[in-house]
């Protein structure tokens, strides 16, 4: 970072700091090992990443997921969202000096961590879809336990706009700052609440072929403005949304098989032969779009798994958001891009 | 009442003289109260923060020996004394930093009949005293030869 | 994919132009493949667009090769700003050499590895799998089972 | 009265008189027990998160399994701190970094190292740009789990206090540390 006394002039990211090269491990790994391995970049939001691989995997398999299965998928997956969402803006509040956000939120998002247990069995890493479905049901009362996790939280919302929103403090260091306006977004190739915050209506859940969401009426939230205060006001719009969607897909659960019979059992997903060829696929992560390319030369393992995540093409922003500002406004702009340095480097 | 003269040591310590600038309102409960308001402190950031604050240093007392550990645990760390920094100016700039900001305390008068020094220009003397503080802290930040140091020094300084 | 174009490694700048002008905006991933047996990188672009609704859900796969011992080819960061540090991680990565999109050190590599190209299908990695694992077990003296 | 009689007096090297005085005062019955209560209720970490295990370290401080309660408070200056918790994968950028805290740690300092990737590389443990922790420091204590779960991380740090009560000895600054051979481990070997 150059600065011209407090101002900053340039700017260089020097990530690579928690690089551990999934892309060349995922080479050594069979198809269905490599889904812990790509869960770990971003463990706060394992689930979307679990089902873009997933997806990639069934277009090389060929296999169309049942709906109980992709109804149950989009549950999950926006379950996640929302406790992503909840840790960005928990760090983001300990960026800018209100510690008191950040034990709220990560206290709220215990809730959901709790409900994702109840439905998968682990805390971060469910590793829960497989290429052709989902490992398991839903336990049976999880509909009350799901209904009333959410209804605390909606009713939490309302605090922290008290406390955190309203509040002229957060008004004044976050309103204006790092402002990138709809051609620059778009330019440089930001995602998520970041593109969504600068006025562009793109989201991947719209136009991506995995989960329930159009059979769910899924709309985007934007906000013209662009600067912090309307990426962190994405954010809150986001967890709404997320929980309209949940209930929703709780209310329309289809019935039927949770997994494809190509790919019932372990012993065949273990011993699964990919056939060759390539596949793309695109999904809506908690900070953004995640695209995967697999490579399958027909054997048990990939030949190459190409894994472009979020944060690494939400770098970019900081050049055009940061450049003019003072140095006191680079936590700010950090925790308002929500970046994640182990997603971005991989 | 000199019925009552107690032993030597002990009648010494109840002497008015004595026993307001050491104990009462002077070293003893100032140091209690410290200690009670740190705990106090982080008690309440924690209740804010909707946790429990310390609770199992002292469980009885809800964690309230959890200052006397800190303190404990730094007499016995390490000092560790850069090399490339002015070694008397880095011992003794907190030193006179903690001094200066207790030493307005002698102007003003503890309790009706005792001040440490009596004089009718002791706000004067406060005042003076209160001024010389934010010079040993930029003494302070000089002493660490660092840029970042001096410039969180000029910063709380001025 | 709906629309794959095979191109040569110099055409790559005009097909990026003319796909600027036809409304698409931005890079979505880069990836780099190593055909070791061919002696060729594979270079995968996927372009798609944000603002205009009609491109919105297409994506446009550019494939183009790179001879392997002399891998150079002229970058598109100046038409598409977003694929700026995917060129350079796959610099770091693959070896391949953009023109006009320079960096001295690393994006993504410390500094010792810096030349050492790990995504190249000749650099080894250790392997899991059972015959290793025998072979620690003989190392060991581990009674045969 | 004659010539006065020079008295010599034995000094020595004093400094290290008053070094091995105050490390065996230090160490006497008394002190000591004060001292380790002391330092087991006030361990500060650094807030150095290395990877993702991270994600449950700041769960551990968050309000459902608070950590503060054990008086576990992460200090932002490393100067303040005692306890280094790596938390996750230990690349070989991140591992000079960590080398960099660790000297400039006061003494009694102590070394967490969170999850299975800070034990023995966990899941990337092929990967070309992975370092062992304990190559690197000497470690006190090892978290098992990817993720590990809060409760372990809680119980980590009540094994290190029993360790601290047990067998702490007293040392004025790092000279005294007994030298543990760490065996390096450079590059891991290609196959």
């Amino acid at each position: 970072m150059e600065l011209d006394g407090d101002v900053i002039v340039g700017i260089r990211p020097d990530i690579g700091w928690v690089h551990r090269a999934v892309e060349k491990i995922a080479e050594t790994k069979k198809f269905v090992q490599v889904i812990p391995l790509i869960e770990r970049p971003s463990i706060i939001d394992s689930a979307n990443m679990n089902v873009g691989y997933v997806r990639a995997v069934e277009k090389l398999l060929g296999v169309e997921v049942p709906d109980r299965a992709r109804y149950i998928r989009t549950i999950l997956c926006e379950l996640n969202r929302i406790a992503s969402h909840l840790y960005g803006i928990g760090i983001f509040g300990n960026m800018i000096g209100t510690s008191t956000i950040f034990m709220w939120s990560f206290g709220d998002r215990e809730i959901i961590v709790e409900l994702m247990q109840e439905l998968t069995g682990a805390r971060l890493t469910y590793s829960f879809f497989l290429p052709g479905g989902v490992k398991g049901d839903l336990p049976d009362g999880f509909e009350e336990k799901l209904e009333k996790g959410l209804r605390y939280i909606e009713n939490r919302i309302p605090e922290y706009n008290a406390l955190f929103i309203e509040n002229p403090v957060t008004e004044d260091r976050l309103k204006g700052v790092g402002v990138i306006d709809r051609e620059k977004a778009v330019q440089i190739g930001l995602t998520g609440p970041n593109l969504r915050a600068s006025g562009v209506e793109y989201d991947a859940r719209m136009v991506g072929e995995y989960g329930a969401y159009k059979d769910l009426g899924f709309k985007p939230v934007t906000r013209p403005e662009g600067d912090s205060f309307a990426r962190l006001m994405v954010r809150f719009d986001e967890i709404d949304g997320s929980i309209g969607l949940i209930r929703k897909a709780i209310r329309e659960m289809p019935q039927g098989p949770i997994m494809h019979e190509r790919t019932k059992g372990m012993a065949r997903q273990v011993l699964m032969k990919v056939p060759e060829g390539e596949a793309f696929s695109r999904v809506e992560c908690g900070r953004g779009e995640l695209t995967f390319f697999v490579v399958s030369k027909g054997g048990d393992k990939p030949y190459r798994v190409r894994m472009v995540t979020p944060s690494f093409r939400n770098l970019i922003g900081f050049e055009t958001a940061l450049v003019g500002h003072r140095l006191a406004d680079v936590p700010t702009v950090y925790g308002s891009l929500d970046y994640f340095p182990p997603e971005a480097d991989r | 009442m000199s019925a009552l003269v107690a032993p030597w040591p002990i009648s010494l310590i109840l002497e008015p003289e004595v026993f307001i600038p050491l104990v009462y309102p002077g070293l003893v409960v100032l140091t209690l109260t410290l200690l009670g308001i740190i705990w106090l402190e982080r008690k309440l950031t924690a209740k804010v923060q909707r946790r429990y604050g310390p609770l199992y240093v002292a469980r009885k007392l809800g964690g309230a020996a959890q200052p006397m550990a800190d303190g404990i645990k730094f007499v016995f760390s390490e000092q560790i004394i850069p090399r490339n920094t002015d070694k008397l100016v880095f011992i003794f700039g907190p030193l006179l930093l903690f001094t200066f900001s207790i030493l307005p305390v002698i102007g003003i008068p503890l309790s009706p009949g005792y001040t440490a020094i009596a004089s009718d220009i002791s706000l004067l003397i406060v005042v003076a005293l209160v001024v010389i503080a934010p010079i040993v802290l930029l003494m302070v930040a000089w002493g660490s030869n660092n840029k970042f140091s001096l410039i969180g020094g000029l910063r709380t300084g001025t | 994919m709906e629309r794959v174009l095979r191109i040569a490694s110099d055409t790559l700048k005009s097909v990026a132009k003319e796909l600027a002008a036809e409304g698409f905006d931005h890079v979505k991933s880069l990836t780099g493949m190593d055909r070791l047996e061919e002696g060729l990188i594979e270079l995968v672009y996927h372009i798609s667009s944000y603002l205009n609704p009609a491109l919105r859900g297409r994506i446009v796969e550019v494939r183009t090769e790179v001879d392997r011992s002399r891998p150079i080819i002229n970058s598109i960061s100046d038409v598409f700003p977003s694929c700026r540090y995917m060129e350079l991680e796959t610099r770091d990565l693959l070896g391949v050499k953009f023109e006009g999109n320079e960096e001295p050190d690393p994006l993504i590599l410390p500094e010792e590895l810096k030349n050492t190209w790990p995504l190249r299908k000749d650099y080894k990695i250790p392997e899991e799998g059972v015959e290793r694992g025998r072979k620690n077990l003989e190392k060991i003296g581990a009674r045969r089972r | 009265m004659g010539q006065k009689k020079e008295r010599v007096i034995l000094l020595g090297n004093l400094e290290n008189a008053v070094r091995k005085v105050g490390t065996r005062l230090a160490d006497m019955r008394p002190i000591r027990n004060i001292r380790n209560w002391g330092i087991t209720f006030s361990l500060w970490p650094v807030p150095l998160t290395t990877a993702c295990c991270g994600a449950e370290f700041a769960a551990t401080m968050s309000p459902r399994f608070d950590m503060e309660r054990l008086g576990v408070l992460p200090m932002a200056s490393s100067r303040q701190t005692n306890v280094l918790i790596i938390e996750g994968t230990l690349t070989r950028k991140m591992a000079k970094a960590v080398k960099i805290i660790y000297r400039q740690m006061p003494e009694p300092k102590f070394v967490i190292a969170m999850g299975s990737c800070a034990a023995d590389g966990g899941i990337f443990w092929n990967s070309y740009n992975i370092v062992r922790p304990k190559d690197v420091l000497p470690v006190d204590v090892f978290i098992p789990g990817c993720p590990p779960r809060p409760e372990a991380v809680i119980r980590a740090i009540m094994q290190l206090q029993d360790k601290i009560k047990r067998k702490l000895k007293y040392r004025m600054d790092a000279k005294e540390r007994p030298r543990k051979r760490t065996q390096r481990q450079r590059v891991p070997r290609r196959v």
